[in-house]
């Protein structure tokens, strides 16, 4: 199966001429990118570009979203409807009070185990938890993932609007 | 510029050593170190320097950015990265031959060195003159190949199967590619009847650019083949088979970290800008300058030398961003079959010129 | 050649991997070499196996929906498909027209996305390493895309039972329809650059030969059939969701050598970009989403459903007992069978051809060991 | 349409007989026979697999190429499941092999296709079926040594194999962490 070079002159100069000329073509198409502008962009560190936003719609880090009328000062109702759904089961979630004063003592997320699916964002009813466009979230220390109640509250303050994406369909009613 | 310093230099040692009774014969010593030694640094800053625009280069070519965290433009990251490796810890694998592992990459950069004592630097500007005035050519190559020991060295000592395969193939590359860069190289030996480098570019001086060796029909060949053969002998894409990242790991240097893996890295791009350097002595001009003799610029020889050998280095960039490996059995066919073959027909073609032009 | 008796030479058995630039991830083969040439090659899987069949088991429907992302991260739109579906068909539910045409785009998209990693890493086996970044680059538009839609750029989690997380969000037609636009003279770019490349395709062809009958008998799938000139997808012979409607080309390329491995997937770019131009066109309004209960509980029963990812032949073999949980899932995954095939492809080559005849398959290690 | 889209929105849960074809051909091997979603499925035992496989590929249409194999376990008794394509199409039928779990032994069918070694590896370990005849039923994906059968429904996650390294953070977290995370150490917004 393999091509043999040298097996006649003339095969073995068209080849050479062929080989040469592709050579040549790539070296144009290289030198060309060469003058083109890039498309890369520097990686956007916080400390170098504060004011930098991912695009719209990324799912990044998690936050609390307030409300001052609610005991705790959050929205969330402690319902452990996150809890439950997580795949990874990474929210770990402590309530207290019943009925309409039930809000969370302790919610810790750990980041480090989370996929980031959203499902818990989903799933919630009063639009509590969510995530932020926050996207540098490494560190060189486990326990730097955990995110506990009031870290979250604390980034959920800076959010106005729950940023949300429109009603799915898993959340539909009916059913059990 | 370079020969009026190293003279005044000279002078005035020997007027010290005249002045405290010290033979003469210390100078010549004492002479031969600084040379050395300026040397040494100038294939440190050349490799860094290389190293940077290579990273750069090859970020442009692939539209990247290249480097640019460390100092503007990201100058000093091969540096920083220089720092980092004489940092690391020096590991030897288990099973590996020690001193072999040692001096591996010592004979490797040691080798790459010797080659730039025979570079005409400007005119009258050759190191090690007496060598140039005989043998300057027939030298270079010597020691070109020599660096083939290092690497064998290295892939031996290593005790890894990796390094190993790529030491072989290392060896067997570049013994093969001497033959048609020998070639080449003696077309242009033809023509200028002199093994001398400073010779080759005293023939190529007169006119500046016109009477560049690169000009001249019949070394059109030599030219194709030397820098194909110059590339398979420094062991860059597509002929980087002795350390093709993407099937032996590293090659020969797999098992090399911290300076001993510096060495090998430096002597590479060493190896490299020697070769863009004999290309400007070749076909180029050398140092002269292409406007002509003597130089209406003004420009000192040594700048032309390295701008020229810089635009060859940039070349053979270009050339490695942009080409794909070649496999074992084909690189051998490729200078057996067809490079070398190629070069007795250049070499008929320059010995006719030589008699008829 | 004359052969001197007393030379001996001795076999070499290497380690390639798991550690190694170019095994696309944590494979081990174990190399058999009489210098140069190989052989034998045995591979070694199973560094990446993550129990994914054993985590469905402990995981209702909804909740396995994001590892079926990580199974496959190169095309995570296709194993959602594929599991979308599934569960779908289970609980016997249709989704929305809007939805089952925004599906296969995106399963499109990740097909070019999934086959410009192929290429890239082709050219990087061989040596080639500006054609990656330039793949890349490419890559990033529709991953700019995926992160528009999904949030997400590589794991999406996209698609949910019983329709998407959103609708696509404005401006996403027209992203795409420019991506489109200019796609073509991209792929242009890169067949001059590397595909008719002199050493490129003496490193590819000829190499890594795979006989149809043999490609049937190991079930290779995909474009490494096609490859060996069987015109088998299943886009074709067992449509799904909207490809009756379609129309588009199944590449083959008889040869069945890496080239023709690499041509029909740069071939099959092309399709695809031809197949989102008709979506793009054809997309209909309306909703995306039909309701489905908040607890999924399926009848007891099993499906079997088959798509064609990027890979090949991707099947889900999904049987439920009436319980929020799958009772079983299983993945006919296209690489772990591809990778079969390596062992076959691989007789008389030399190293460097080992690399390269891998790239053709286009395996991806976490598809082959789950 | 041709069989992949259709039927499988109709109920999977609600089989239908088996096709006039399938039966003449298949019957006297088949311990049992259905179609689910427009796909044949037939029951069989270890003894009659090879022969009904054989006889699928005899067929004028055969079912001769071979796409895929898994394993189910049923709490009481293994599954082999066989899933078969009909020439180049995408024409589908699953054979399945019911073994008792005390003794799962089954025929390899590594002789008739190439594509079963690597999957009746699989389900030799994940499972503990045994494939007589298979050349080398070493482990496959799981590591040297492991012990026990993890798709298996009973199977139990065994702490103290150290070929299971556990994840410390995910076991434990507040032995590892120290405690609950204080405020200055967790992650900066």
């Amino acid at each position: 199966m393999r091509k043999r070079y040298g097996d006649n002159l003339w095969d073995l100069l068209r080849i050479l001429a062929a080989g040469a000329w592709s050579i040549l073509v790539g070296l144009y198409i290289t030198g060309i990118n060469l003058i083109r502008p890039g498309v890369c962009e520097r990686y956007p560190r916080r400390d170098h570009r504060p004011d930098y936003q991912p695009r719209p719609g990324y799912r990044g880090d998690f936050a609390l979203l307030s409300d001052p009328e609610r005991p705790g000062g959050l929205r969330c109702i402690a319902c452990l409807q996150c809890q439950n759904i997580c795949p990874d089961q990474c929210i770990h979630i402590t309530p207290e009070g019943k009925g309409k004063d039930r809000h969370p003592v302790q919610f810790r997320i750990d980041t480090g185990l989370c996929q980031f699916c959203w499902l818990c964002v989903e799933v919630c009813p009063v639009a509590a938890i969510t995530m932020t466009p926050d996207y540098e979230t490494a560190t060189d220390q486990p326990q730097k993932l955990i995110r506990d109640l009031d870290t979250l509250r604390e980034r959920g303050r800076n959010i106005p609007e729950p940023q949300r994406v429109e009603p799915v369909g898993c959340v539909a009613d009916g059913g059990a | 510029m370079l020969s009026f310093i190293a003279n005044w230099l000279r002078d005035l040692l020997t007027a010290w050593f005249q002045a405290w009774h010290v033979p003469l014969v210390f100078v010549d010593i004492l002479a031969w170190i600084v040379g050395g030694v300026a040397i040494l640094i100038l294939v440190m800053v050349v490799a860094l320097v290389f190293i940077y625009l290579e990273r750069k280069i090859s970020g442009y070519i692939q539209s990247r950015l290249g480097p640019e965290r460390v100092g503007p433009w990201g100058i000093f990251q091969t540096a920083m990265d220089a720092l980092k490796l004489l940092q690391k810890e020096d590991i030897v694998p288990a099973g590996a031959d020690k001193i072999l592992h040692t001096l591996g990459p010592i004979a490797f950069f040691v080798v790459g060195l010797l080659g730039y004592l025979v570079i005409p630097w400007e005119e009258g500007g050759t190191i090690a003159r007496m060598v140039d005035a005989h043998v300057g050519v027939l030298y270079v190559l010597a020691f070109g190949s020599l660096s083939v020991i290092g690497i064998l060295m290295g892939g031996w000592g290593s005790n890894n199967k990796w390094s190993l395969l790529g030491a072989l193939r290392g060896a067997a590359q570049m013994i093969s590619y001497e033959v048609p860069m020998l070639l080449a190289v003696v077309c242009v030996v033809l023509l200028a009847g002199s093994l001398s480098l400073s010779t080759i570019v005293d023939q190529q001086k007169t006119l500046g650019l016109l009477s560049w060796n690169l000009w001249r029909p019949w070394l059109w060949l030599p030219v194709i083949l030397y820098l194909i053969a110059a590339t398979a002998e420094v062991n860059r894409t597509p002929f980087d088979l002795p350390e093709a990242e993407s099937e032996l790991v590293a090659g020969y240097h797999t098992e090399y970290s911290g300076m001993k893996f510096a060495f090998f890295f430096l002597a590479e791009y060493g190896n490299f800008f020697l070769v863009g350097l004999i290309f400007s002595v070749l076909f180029l001009g050398g140092w002269s300058s292409p406007f002509g003799y003597p130089d209406p610029l003004r420009i000192p020889g040594v700048i032309w030398l390295l701008g020229k050998a810089t635009v060859t280095v940039f070349f053979l960039m270009w050339v490695r961003w942009t080409l794909p490996r070649l496999r074992v059995d084909q690189l051998m066919s490729l200078c057996w079959k067809v490079l070398l073959p190629v070069g007795f027909l250049s070499l008929l073609i320059a010995g006719t010129a030589a008699l008829y032009v | 050649m004359t052969w001197d008796p007393t030379c001996v030479t001795e076999e070499l058995v290497v380690n390639m991997g798991p550690q190694h630039p170019s095994t696309h991830g944590v494979l081990r083969l174990i190399l058999r070499l009489d210098g140069e040439r190989v052989l034998e090659v045995r591979p070694d899987i199973g560094f990446l196996h993550s129990s994914l069949e054993k985590i469905a088991e402990r995981l209702d429907y909804r909740q396995y929906l994001p590892y079926t992302d990580r199974y496959d991260y190169l095309c995570a739109m296709a194993n959602e498909l594929a599991y979308v579906r599934a569960v779908e068909s289970l609980l016997g539910v249709e989704p929305t027209p809007r939805c089952q045409w925004i599906r296969v785009m995106m399963a499109e998209m990740n097909r070019i996305a999934s086959h410009l990693v192929y290429y890239g890493a082709l050219g990087m086996d061989t040596g080639a390493t500006t054609v990656f970044l330039y793949c890349f680059r490419e890559r990033e538009r529709i991953l700019q895309l995926f992160e528009d839609a999904s949030g997400q750029r590589l794991l999406y989690h996209y698609f949910r039972i019983g329709g998407l997380r959103n609708d696509l969000p404005p401006g996403f037609c027209e992203g795409l329809r420019s991506f489109l636009d200019e796609f073509p003279r991209r792929v242009a770019e890169y067949d001059a650059l590397l595909t008719r490349n002199r050493i490129f395709r003496s490193r590819t062809e000829g190499v890594g030969y795979l006989s149809p009958e043999a490609a049937l008998s190991y079930g290779v799938t995909g474009p490494t059939l096609r490859g060996s000139g069987v015109s088998y997808d299943l886009r074709r012979a067992a449509p799904y969701y909207v490809y009756p409607e379609l129309e588009f080309d199944v590449p083959t390329r008889p040869e069945g050598d890496v080239m023709a491995r690499h041509l029909v997937r740069q071939e099959e770019m092309l399709q695809s970009v031809h197949l989102l131009h008709q979506c793009l066109d054809r997309l209909p309004p309306g909703e995306i989403n039909v309701k489905v209960p908040r607890k999924l509980k399926p009848d007891p029963g099993e499906i079997y459903v088959r798509i064609e990812s990027p890979r090949g032949e991707l099947g889900v073999y999904l049987i439920s007992d009436g319980s929020e949980k799958p009772y079983r899932l299983h993945w006919r995954a296209p690489s772990f069978h591809n990778l079969q095939a390596y062992p076959e492809m691989c007789q008389g080559a030399y190293v460097a051809d080992l690399v390269a005849i891998l790239g053709s398959l286009d395996i991806i290690l976490g598809d082959v060991d789950r | 349409m041709s069989e992949g889209q259709e039927q499988q929105i109709a109920s999977v849960s609600s089989p239908e007989p088996l096709s006039a074809e399938l039966q003449e051909i298949a019957g006297d091997l088949t311990t049992g026979g259905c179609v689910r979603a427009g796909r044949p499925e037939l029951l069989t035992t270890p003894e009659n697999l090879l022969p009904l496989l054989n006889r699928l590929h005899e067929l004028p249409e055969p079912y001769s190429r071979l796409t895929d194999l898994c394993g189910v376990d049923w709490g009481d008794r293994v599954q082999v499941v066989y899933a078969l394509c009909r020439g180049y199409g995408a024409e589908m039928v699953l054979v399945k092999v019911d073994l008792p779990r005390a003794q799962a032994e089954v025929p390899t069918v590594t002789g008739l296709w190439q594509l079963a070694f690597w999957p009746e590896r699989e389900v030799a370990e994940m499972f503990g079926v045994t494939f007589v005849g298979h050349p080398n039923c070493e482990h496959l994906l799981l590591p040297e040594g492991f012990v026990g059968y993890p798709l298996l429904k009973d199977y139990e996650y065994d702490r103290s194999n150290p070929l299971l390294s556990p994840d410390p953070l995910r076991e434990d977290p507040d032995a590892v962490l120290g405690g609950p995370p204080s405020e200055d150490e967790t992650g900066a917004s």
